[in-house]
């Protein structure tokens, strides 16, 4: 397990990369709105109804680019990369190098299987 | 006991030695050469030198204007066949360096800068803003570790060289991490261990600087040459000794007394134009006058002048001479940009040590120095800044280049004897391990001898101190036979390598006592106040001591003149 | 006796100075002992320690040599923090001062730790200038008549910051990959190797991004940056890892691209 | 909280020369406060993680229907949800923050011939994209703009 993930660590550092910084970027936003002020009421969830809701989720640049889609991919994506990538590195700094190479390998098919079903959700709009 | 053999036994892990050990495993890809320190190879005194090393580069320069350079710097002493040698050899090594990856600083077309240093009547001395010796060593070490047939002996202590009927075969060395003795044996031994400047009290040179090498060919009965000649680097921090280079004044800084004079100028001290990059030994003592003469500043660590670079500006301080404004402030909690660094003149260097010829090889077959170690004499009576980092590298290589050769040609003697010179070698340290009932403490003693070296052996020195100095030290070394040691244990005994190298001290020092006692002229570093004027008549020759358990018998050799004929050193 | 530039003088102050002492022939687990030491004013740590061995002490070990912190021997953990002793003004602590080996090293004896570990990782990295073609026909690289490379003094800086490493292994003890995977090559080793990838001079980086994708890969690194924060040559040892994890990625990317043949051969 | 440092970390290739298994000391490197700023950074690993998937299970809902949707929305003003996306606000603007304090320090000096910006730069950037994006965001999500 640990040398297969030696080999891919390239690409599961590049996925980290984009999740802590483009994930953070969108997240922000997102757990704003639809986490803290619309449930507190300060912002009307009704401005977020379903029509809203698909209307924005579905919104495309000219009719082309599923501009709404790609934003919620990477939004529900990208944060399960670095999530997984900062967990197994904490287990690492409190003695975990032995096992790394099983937990690693476990946090990342969370991260995969989370991926897949945030891309279907995304695609199944 | 363990016996390991090799080609060669490199002793000193620095500029030199590393060379050495390139240039061996270079050019015998199947000899296996054995490189011994008593550190690891990063932590050589090499790594503290900071001007730059010289070596031909501008098309305003030549070989000979380098060469005469060196012999005037020597007060023409410097054996002038040497001198040409090292002239003709330094570009070749620096590019050589260079192409190792040392960082030089660089001019506008990419080519290595140079810089101007003291004596040098043209900019040659290659720099790497101030850390040349460190990035030096470093490019050496890291090269050297892509040769396998280089085996390291990190941390071992070098305390016997192991002499098989006149030959020399190889060294008794203690593992410092285990406490035991090992043989490592080869049909050569080159000494690369750099000076003694530990034996004087205010000095730039670090704790291992306790002229191991020297004392190991002198007591194989190996002469010392030109020992007396002991350079004061003008610049050092009071205190701490620690090295401001010379660079600064390369750049441009000036000295200035009590009263803000430029003192090199507004008086004559010998160095004419020059002022601030005159020779060292010139400045040293220019400082001293100054200080004599009541113009010097006072402070908790004694007399001392200024180094005023306030006028280079932050930019080519900090472009320029980073490290120098690093060192300022950490230790003596001045910013170069705004005050004048307080600097006094420091035991910097030792021109003399064991006497070799061009080659590298001493009077013992299979015996072999280079480096400050080692006395080829290029260096002669007064060394010019920026000259030794080139001596390691061209004379590091030629006694590797002549090393190897003469193992090739030669037997390997019987391991029998090497093993029962270092079973005695070790039985005689192990008595000295926590030794309680000795009744001398090593501190105590360092600071004796330390304190001897200073009244006697300064930038000034005459015939009263001299003599006094030498019955001083001879009195040392009885008393050091006799030390105390607490710490008996096997792993890491630092106490007893302090020991070791106290003795080696001891040695060393006596042997510079007694040839400074023996030299009534001034020449170079060896001023007399007594003796005011160079006599070439009488003292035109190197000074060789011999080892005699009554004490270092003195002997002459010729130097050797060639195309400059002596004249009187005037700048 | 010190004193301040102006001249009055400072009374040297009693401090007390706790050292870890360890003998593998006679501990068991390595222990403290405290010293009573009368400090200057301008003392540095390593000059206390120094006190110690000389007038109190003699079987203390530590390993020093420079005492201008150019030659990286004197690095200790004072009051937890890995520091070079010879740097570290007394000043800075109160009366109590805990002098302990650097972490994350195997202790030798006393303060003195072991090296090997640190030496081996050093020489993986294949710290030395590679060249694909041998001297002879490499001529053309070479500055006319001087036989030295050409570079420009940008080029010198891309790398100058990572080669000022003085191997004193202060970031190896304050990294928390380090204290917990072994085989991870650590701070001073990569940034050693990322120097010489920067280099202008040299044509190793393949063989060496090979390396750092291997055992003890860059990428255990978990940016905690302390590495740099201890780094008494501010050379910032985790940006050169993060950029050798950069590199890393785009040789990583090229090869899947266009499958490069194999650069091993020249030592 | 943590184990003994690793009892062989940085051990030598070949067994120390003078003991099997030489002593360390044990590092407490985690309790100082630049550590424990790291380790809290890594922390949020875990709010990343849980919060990827809770956008998840709402643009799920979102792709079943209207009923669905309304329900998920319901959902949030629990106050265990609420709290839970407080404090992963305040972990993103924490990741952010230190974040984009590092992220200077990692570029290469030179991407082939282009010369990334000088550090302050960069670090101003991040800040105006971040800030840029979540306010447009915001404002879309509330229905404000689009």
């Amino acid at each position: 397990m640990k040398t297969l993930l030696l080999k891919l660590e390239p690409l599961i550092w590049f996925m980290f990369g984009q999740g802590i910084l483009i994930g953070t970027i969108l997240l922000t936003g997102w757990i704003l709105v639809v986490g803290v002020l619309m449930p507190l009421g300060i912002v009307d969830p009704a401005n977020l109804d379903y029509m809203r809701a698909r209307e924005l989720a579905t919104a495309s640049l000219f009719g082309v680019i599923p501009l709404g889609q790609l934003i919620l991919a990477a939004l529900l994506v990208l944060p399960l990369w670095k999530g997984a990538h900062h967990i197994r590195s904490l287990l690492v700094d409190f003695g975990g190098g032995e096992r790394d190479g099983i937990v690693g390998g476990l946090l990342y098919l969370v991260a995969i299987v989370g991926s897949g079903m945030g891309i279907a959700a995304v695609v199944g709009l | 006991m363990e016996i390991t053999r090799h080609d060669i036994v490199i002793v000193g892990g620095g500029g030199a030695g590393l060379r050495a050990a390139i240039e061996a495993a270079e050019n015998n890809p199947t000899a296996s050469i054995a490189l011994v320190s008593k550190v690891y190879p990063m932590r050589s005194h090499t790594v503290s030198a900071e001007g730059g090393a010289a070596a031909v580069a501008r098309e305003d320069d030549s070989l000979e204007l380098h060469g005469f350079d060196t012999v005037k710097g020597s007060d023409f002493l410097g054996d002038q066949d040497a001198i040409q040698y090292f002239v003709q050899e330094a570009p070749k090594e620096l590019a050589l360096l260079e192409n190792w990856g040392c960082p030089f600083s660089r001019n506008e077309d990419g080519s290595v800068a140079t810089r101007a240093f003291g004596g040098m009547t043209t900019k040659r001395t290659w720099y790497a803003t101030d850390k040349i010796g460190f990035h030096m060593l470093h490019a050496l070490f890291q090269q050297s570790m892509r040769y396998k047939n280089i085996v390291r002996y990190d941390e071992f202590f070098v305390s016997k060289l192991l002499v098989d009927d006149g030959v020399c075969r190889g060294v008794a060395a203690l593992d410092i991490r285990t406490g035991e003795y090992e043989a490592i044996v080869g049909r050569a031994v080159i000494l690369t261990t750099g000076g003694g400047g530990k034996i004087f009290p205010f000095t730039t040179n670090g704790t291992i600087k306790t002229g191991d090498g020297m004392a190991l060919a002198y007591r194989a009965g190996v002469p010392l040459k030109d020992m007396e000649f002991v350079q004061y680097h003008p610049t050092g921090l009071p205190g701490t000794g620690i090295l401001i280079t010379e660079a600064t004044r390369g750049e441009g800084g000036y000295l200035r007394n009590s009263k803000g004079e430029r003192f090199l100028v507004d008086y004559d001290y010998g160095v004419g134009n020059k002022a601030e990059l005159g020779p060292r030994d010139m400045i040293s003592r220019a400082i001293v006058q100054e200080i004599e003469a009541g113009r010097g500043l006072s402070g908790p660590y004694g007399e001392y002048v200024h180094l005023d670079l306030t006028h280079l500006g932050a930019d080519t301080i900090n472009a320029k001479l980073p490290f120098v404004r690093e060192l300022a402030k950490t230790y003596v909690g001045v910013d170069p940009v705004t005050d004048p660094i307080p600097i006094r003149p420091v035991v910097h260097y030792m021109m003399g040590g064991v006497d070799t010829d061009i080659h590298g090889a001493t009077e013992m077959p299979g015996l072999y120095a280079a480096g400050e170690t080692a006395c080829v004499s290029i260096n002669g009576a007064n060394r010019l800044g920026s000259n030794s980092l080139t001596e390691c590298l061209v004379f590091g290589a030629a006694a590797a280049r002549h090393a190897m050769e003469f193992s090739q040609g030669s037997s390997n003697g019987s391991d029998a004897a090497l093993l029962a010179q270092v079973e005695e070698e070790a039985g005689r340290v192990e008595n000295l391990r926590g030794r309680k009932k000795g009744g001398e403490k090593i501190s105590e003693i360092r600071r004796e001898l330390n304190a001897v070296m200073e009244t006697g052996y300064g930038v000034y020195r005459q015939q009263d101190t001299m003599q006094a100095g030498v019955g001083a030290v001879a009195q040392l070394r009885g008393r050091v036979a006799d030390l105390r040691l607490e710490d008996d244990s096997k792993v890491f005994n630092t106490e007893l390598i302090t020991a070791l190298e106290l003795t080696n001290m001891v040695e060393v020092a006596e042997v510079l006592a007694v040839s400074a006692a023996h030299r009534k002229e001034s020449r170079g570093a060896h001023t007399c106040r007594d003796f005011t004027t160079r006599d070439d008549e009488n003292y035109l020759y190197h000074t060789m001591a011999n080892h005699d358990p009554a004490g270092p018998r003195l002997g002459k050799k010729d130097v050797v003149l060639g195309k400059w004929e002596p004249e009187e050193r005037k700048y | 006796m010190s004193s301040t530039n102006t001249g009055e003088a400072i009374p040297p102050t009693q401090k007390t100075i706790i050292i870890t002492r360890f003998d593998p022939d006679k501990d068991e687990v390595p222990r403290k002992q405290e010293y009573s030491v009368p400090c200057e004013d301008n003392w540095k740590v390593l000059d206390a320690v120094n006190f110690i061995k000389d007038e109190l002490d003699a079987t203390v070990s530590y390993r020093w040599s420079c005492r201008m912190a150019v030659c990286g021997s004197c690095g200790m953990m004072v009051n937890g923090e890995p520091k070079l002793t010879c740097k570290t003004s007394l000043k800075e602590y109160g009366d109590r001062v805990d002098i302990e080996p650097l972490a994350n090293f195997p202790i030798v004896r006393d303060l003195v730790v072991e090296l090997d570990g640190f030496m081996h990782k050093f020489e993986a990295v294949k710290p030395w200038i590679k060249r694909a073609k041998e001297k002879a026909e490499d001529k053309a690289a070479l500055h006319d008549t001087k036989l030295t490379f050409s570079q420009s003094t940008e080029e010198l800086g891309n790398f100058k910051q990572f080669s000022m490493c003085i191997n004193c292994m202060l970031c190896y003890s304050a990294c928390p990959v380090v204290a917990n995977e072994p085989d991870f090559l650590g701070p001073a080793a990569i940034a050693l190797g990322h120097r010489y990838n920067m280099d202008s001079r040299d044509e190793g980086n393949a063989e060496r991004n090979e390396i750092f994708r291997g055992e003890g890969t860059v990428f255990s690194c978990s940016f905690a940056n302390e590495c740099s924060e201890v780094c008494p040559k501010n050379v910032d040892p985790a940006a050169a890892v993060n950029q050798a994890k950069f590199e890393a990625v785009i040789d990583w990317a090229k090869g899947l691209v266009l499958p490069s043949p194999s650069s091993g051969g020249s030592n | 909280m943590a184990g003994p440092a690793h009892p062989h970390s940085m051990a030598p290739p070949k067994p120390a020369r003078t003991r099997a298994a030489p002593p360390q000391m044990p590092s407490t490197w985690w309790n100082t406060p630049r550590m424990r700023t790291y380790l809290l950074f890594d922390a949020t690993g875990i709010i990343y993680l849980l919060v990827g998937f809770v956008a998840i299970r709402m643009i799920r809902a979102l792709a079943d229907g209207p009923v669905a949707w309304q329900a998920a929305m319901q959902s949030l003003e629990n106050p265990m949800y609420i709290g839970f996306h407080v404090l992963s606000l305040i972990s993103v603007i924490f990741v952010a923050v230190r974040f984009f304090r590092l992220f200077p320090k990692a570029q290469p000096p030179s991407i082939g011939p282009l010369k990334p910006p000088p550090g302050p730069v960069i670090h101003a950037a991040l800040y105006v994209v971040w800030i840029g994006v979540t306010a447009v965001m915001s404002l879309a999500l509330a229905g404000v703009i689009f």
